[in-house]
């Protein structure tokens, strides 16, 4: 038998959707809040980056927040294998650690915005996305002002050739511009993942759609697999 | 010593803050202007300007979108001069 | 003794007539130091001492079984169960805001969040009331909408609260004076609930929070109660800048305070900063308070006392605590990165005392500050003549009636406002069971499994026509809202904007409109918790439109069958609920594009029948009977359907009963519910939910795309 | 003329930015870093140079929360020629 996936959420100064990740992460495993001044990632087997403004998302969106003492141990883990989920503004931190290929830009309209949207599963070839159908349509919302997915012609490229987009805004729906309608890509190890919209936000039949568990459902048995082959 | 670092969008890089005021000067009654880009000002004294290059590396600037330049705003003037550029750990 | 007496002429630059600087000289039988005559302008300006609304306010009825905290504190409270309490408060930033709306607006929300968790409850959702003047004429009203719009957003997005509602109206009478209203909602449970009275002298006054500046320095008498015309631009107080990092940390640092026991009391820094917090902390306790001026630390060098005692900056909290704790308190806000600094006592003598270098910069008793500012009696006069000009006519009334829903579906006071509350983000917290453009309120689910709803409304058009009326309709239309998703008012909140009540048709205006809001709440048996004035918003051309603006909270026992307002399943019957004999066109969008005089009288209604039908509503979404239920409000029905239809993208099929104008407004009184036949037994069966058209037999057929596409161009063409 | 528009928050008016980044800075490990502000950089091309303090008051700045100057970088340098400045119609 194996045990719950254990669940780590960040909290920075200026965090916002970091009670709303530990609920969704509680959906299928056991999930704590770390704080970012510690070092101590608690034996989590998956970290969760969550959105919100940290530090006000001042000088440059996730720009400080990658200096947070428990980002040095995240990359230590992430190097290690560990799986790391950055949302939205926790997207913006790996990319700005280096954790994540890529930049995101300010929305082509310049303005924040709240949207419903439907992505396209690019890729079940990961972790995080491995219970999804291929080709799957996910509606989920994402709410940012700098979502506009960056990266340099060679590093797309490249990231194209090795299938590391694992969502795209389907047809007609992206809402800030990003490069290839690309919503979340990983890393070459594709341990780390990072997307705009917020899975979190789309757990709860209450609420509104449930895209997002399909993100959580994907960990879950990933580090359900990884526990039985170390058992 | 007093710095300017003057932050920049990478050429070929998609930047709408200068497309919209380019834009939206016409309707304003201005017209021939051109090749509008908006950046980041961030100025600072410093005890130790050989830091600089790294602050901005590092903290200031991300090289992967931005470009920058720093002067010295001593001796009044705001004579440029652009400091050499680190190599930023690649992601 | 304070030093360097004001000279006689400062009192009128600083807004204080004659006989008020009399009796202030009276009452401490000497002349105000400047440090004191500033505080004391700004505690009698009327932001902070209402001498012309409250009298009229004592009409208001208060009391109710739900309610934990009524009127006096900084948000009112009311019981929702499960030892749970939730606190709201509307406010408004109207002058700030037209000065620079995208500050002026985020202050706005970060000003009514600090009242909101001053009292010990966590904000959980903000909604916005805002008015503009006409966007297709007024280059300025699109600027100030846009800057506005974003700033609320930017405030909310950023502290992570949900935007979860909201309304917006375009009437020429706000061109000059655009309004800013902004209501926040928080929960708390019981025992972390606070009052803002100070307590035991000897007790430390400790200010938690920003750096204090000379923000809005003058803020509460020159912003907020001078006509704001073509004021001179140097009069102009430093714009506030908002700050929500700082108020994230700030929020997340007194909420721990409070949850560890370790405040005695707790007050936001609104208008008149320092001065009016320390003197109403003081007030309520019946005690004084000794400030320390030199140990508050400021932003900029050489602040003088009196700067430092009226800055408006943002971001700061006053909390009085037992000097055991202080350690503690200040450990606390260490950890959440928040400057948290000593800088007075309370003590027995009554006073205010504000030391700067040893010497007493101002030595006032409390009471001059809070209470002796002198109360006016309103002269209110009915004007013999309408008091607004026409808006100029877009329709002739010739036009059929498809034409006419299209054009009201296309105005800017219909049209979708999904361009505005797209920039705000609605489901942070994860509570957020309905948002914007689910239902006619918003619904928040709570721990305890039920779930609250709230909404915003308040139509100065109407009170302009029949102020009475005008404004009892406009509680009437928000306790509809909530039946619509099933929820039973527990209490409202109101701003109250009005122009200058010195005038006695304005006087006339408000003094009928607390009567209509007070009738209402008598009607409907919900209490008034809490609110806010702003008045003298008047341009030279005259003043705005009278516009009290309702927030009400209810209750819903189950959140998974919260109503919504787009019609479900073809097939599914539509009855109408609720009496609309005698509903007219009067006051109404229609009128207003006709170009029809702003003039009542307003349809009288049956109050008996408007509570029923209210019921009747609730208990069938209640029930799980309904599949959707949308009260009728502007456009009439017509629009009504109209607005069902889009929201389920499909078409619908209905005969009006015979002589009920498809245009015709009688704000709160009936819906438009649908569901399967056999749930609606015993109502007013008028049509059937089906095909890609609504169609009212006889008088409109248009495809629904058409009208959604008309509904969706109204505003974002502005934005 | 290519011309560099450089806005500052007005001296007095809260700079969350610059704070925030001062604050920042020790914990990177470089010290002695002060008055840190965060503004904005605009470059554009002008044919008529003397529209350029309009421009600035009516729509590159909030002249009543940013301070501007404006310099010309032409002739490769940044010599500065500040730009007498117009009352902004009352916004
Ligand atoms: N229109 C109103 N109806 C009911 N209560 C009101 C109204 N206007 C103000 N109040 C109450 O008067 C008190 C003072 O209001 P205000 O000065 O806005 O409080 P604060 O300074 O905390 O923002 C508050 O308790 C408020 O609820
Ligand atoms: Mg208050």
């Amino acid at each position: 038998m194996s045990r719950l996936p254990k669940f780590g959420v960040i909290r920075f100064p200026g965090s916002c959707d970091e009670v709303d990740a530990q609920l969704a992460c509680q959906r299928v495993g056991e999930a704590v809040i770390l704080w970012h001044g510690d070092r101590d990632l608690q034996g989590v087997d998956a970290v969760v980056v969550p959105g919100g403004f940290s530090y006000g998302d001042y000088l440059r969106v996730g720009a400080i927040a990658r200096f947070a003492p428990i980002m040095e141990e995240v990359a230590d883990f992430a190097r290690a294998g560990g799986l790391v989920l950055g949302i939205c503004n926790g997207f913006q931190v790996l990319c700005e650690a280096g954790l994540l290929p890529g930049a995101l830009l300010p929305n082509v309209s310049l303005r924040f915005v709240f949207r419903q949207v439907e992505l396209d599963v690019a890729s079940t070839d990961s972790p995080f996305t491995r219970a999804c159908v291929a080709g799957e349509r996910l509606s989920i919302p994402v709410k940012h002002t700098t979502g506009r997915y960056y990266a340099p012609e060679d590093q797309l490229a490249c990231l194209e050739s090795n299938d590391q987009v694992l969502l795209r805004y389907g047809p007609g729906q992206n809402p800030n511009g990003s490069l290839n309608d690309i919503a979340g890509v990983c890393n070459a190890g594709r341990n780390v993942f990072g997307l705009m919209p917020h899975p979190e936000h789309a757990v709860d039949p209450l609420t509104g759609p449930t895209g997002g568990m399909a993100i959580f459902e994907s960990i879950r048995a990933h580090t359900d697999e990884r526990n039985r082959a170390l058992a | 010593m007093r710095a300017r670092v003057l932050v920049r969008p990478k050429a070929g890089i998609l930047d709408p803050q200068g497309q919209v005021v380019e834009r939206a000067l016409p309707a304003l009654g201005f017209s021939g202007v051109r090749n509008v880009h908006v950046g980041r000002l961030i100025e600072l004294d410093v005890e130790d300007p050989r830091q600089l290059p790294e602050m901005c590396q590092r903290l200031l600037t991300n090289p992967l979108i931005e470009d920058y330049t720093v002067e010295s705003l001593d001796e009044g003037g705001a004579e440029v001069r652009p400091l050499g550029e680190l190599r930023r750990e690649s992601a | 003794m304070p030093a360097n007496s004001a000279s006689p002429a400062k009192h009128r630059e600083l807004g204080l007539t004659d006989d008020e600087y009399e009796l202030i000289v009276a009452g401490l039988e000497r002349e105000p130091s400047d440090t004191e005559l500033a505080m004391l302008s700004l505690m009698w300006s009327e932001h902070c001492s209402y001498k012309h609304s409250k009298k009229l306010l004592r009409r208001l009825p208060t009391e109710g079984p739900a309610v934990l905290m009524g009127p006096g504190e900084n948000a009112g409270v009311v019981d929702v169960g499960g030892g749970l309490g939730v606190a709201f408060k509307v406010e408004s930033h109207n002058h700030p805001s037209a000065v620079e709306p995208f500050q002026g607006a985020a202050t706005g929300v970060g000003g009514i969040l600090r009242d909101v968790f001053a009292v010990g409850a966590r904000p959980i959702a903000v909604l916005d009331s805002l008015r503009f003047g006409e966007p297709a004429e007024s280059e300025r009203s699109r600027y100030l909408l846009d800057r506005a719009v974003a700033g609320i957003g930017h405030y909310g997005n950023s502290i992570g609260v949900p935007t979860v509602g909201g309304e917006i109206y375009f009437e020429s009478s706000y061109e000059q004076n655009c309004l800013v209203n902004a209501m926040c909602l928080g929960l708390a449970p019981h025992d972390r609930l606070i009052r803002s009275a100070a307590a035991g002298p000897g007790n430390v006054l400790v200010l938690l929070g920003a750096l204090t500046g000379r923000d809005g320095i003058g803020g509460a008498s020159v912003l907020a109660s001078a006509e704001f015309g073509d004021a001179d631009e140097d009069k102009r107080p430093s714009v506030q800048i908002g700050d929500p990092f700082a108020e994230k940390k700030l929020l997340e640092c007194c909420l721990e305070l409070l949850d560890s026991e370790l405040l005695v009391s707790l007050q936001d820094l609104g208008a008149a900063g320092l001065t009016s917090s320390s003197s109403e902390m003081a007030a309520k306790g019946g005690v004084g308070l000794d400030i320390d001026c030199s140990r508050v630390p400021v932003r900029e060098a050489d602040m003088e006392p009196f700067e430092i005692m009226v800055s408006e900056s943002q971001e700061r909290m006053l909390c009085v605590v037992e000097p055991a704790r202080v350690e503690k308190v200040l450990a606390v806000c260490e950890r959440w990165e928040t400057l948290a600094t000593p800088i007075g006592e309370v003590t027995d003598s009554g006073r205010l005392r504000v030391l700067a270098g040893g010497e007493a910069a101002a030595d006032l008793p409390v009471e001059i500050l809070v209470d002796d500012c002198p109360l006016y009696d309103l002269a209110p006069e009915a004007p013999a003549a309408p008091l607004y000009a026409p808006a100029p006519a877009v329709l002739t009334g010739g036009e059929p009636a498809a034409d006419s829903l299209l054009a009201l579906l296309g105005s800017v006071n219909i049209a979708s406002r999904r361009p505005v509350f797209e920039q705000s983000d609605p489901v942070v917290q994860s509570r957020t069971v309905r948002r914007p453009d689910d239902a006619d309120a918003a619904v928040l689910a709570l721990p305890t499994g039920e779930a609250i709803a709230v909404a915003i409304d308040g139509n100065g058009r109407r009170v302009a026509c029949e102020p009475r009326r005008g404004a009892a309709e406009a509680v009437y239309e928000c306790a509809a809202n909530l039946a619509c998703v099933g929820a039973t008012p527990l209490g409202l909140t109101n701003c109250l904007n009005f122009g200058n009540p010195e005038k006695p048709h304005v006087a006339w205006q408000l003094t009928e409109a607390v009567e209509g809001i007070a009738e209402a709440c008598e009607v409907l048996g919900v209490p008034v918790v809490g609110g806010n004035v702003s008045l003298y918003n008047e341009a030279p051309s005259g003043p705005i439109f009278p516009t009290p603006v309702i927030g009400m909270v209810g209750r819903l026992p189950d959140p998974a069958r919260a109503g919504r307002l787009g019609f479900a399943a073809a097939g599914d019957a539509i009855a109408l609920v609720g009496d609309l004999t005698g509903a007219e066109t009067v006051g109404s969008e229609l009128a207003k594009l006709r170009g029809e005089a702003v003039a009542g009288p307003l349809p009288p209604m049956d109050e008996q029948a408007v509570r029923d039908a209210h019921g009747k509503v609730r208990s069938l979404i209640n029930a799980g009977a309904l599949h959707n239920a949308h009260d009728i409000a502007e456009g009439g029905i017509a629009v009504a359907l109209a607005e069902c239809c889009i929201a389920g993208g499909v078409g619908a099929g209905v005969t009006l009963p015979e002589g009920l104008d498809p245009f015709a407004e009688a704000p709160g009184r009936a819906f438009i519910v649908s569901g399967p036949e056999a749930a609606l037994t015993g109502l007013a069966i008028i049509g059937r939910v089906g095909g890609d058209d609504l169609e009212l037999a006889g008088q409109v057929k248009v495809a629904v795309s058409d009208l959604a596409a008309a509904r969706e161009r109204g505003l974002s063409r502005y934005l």
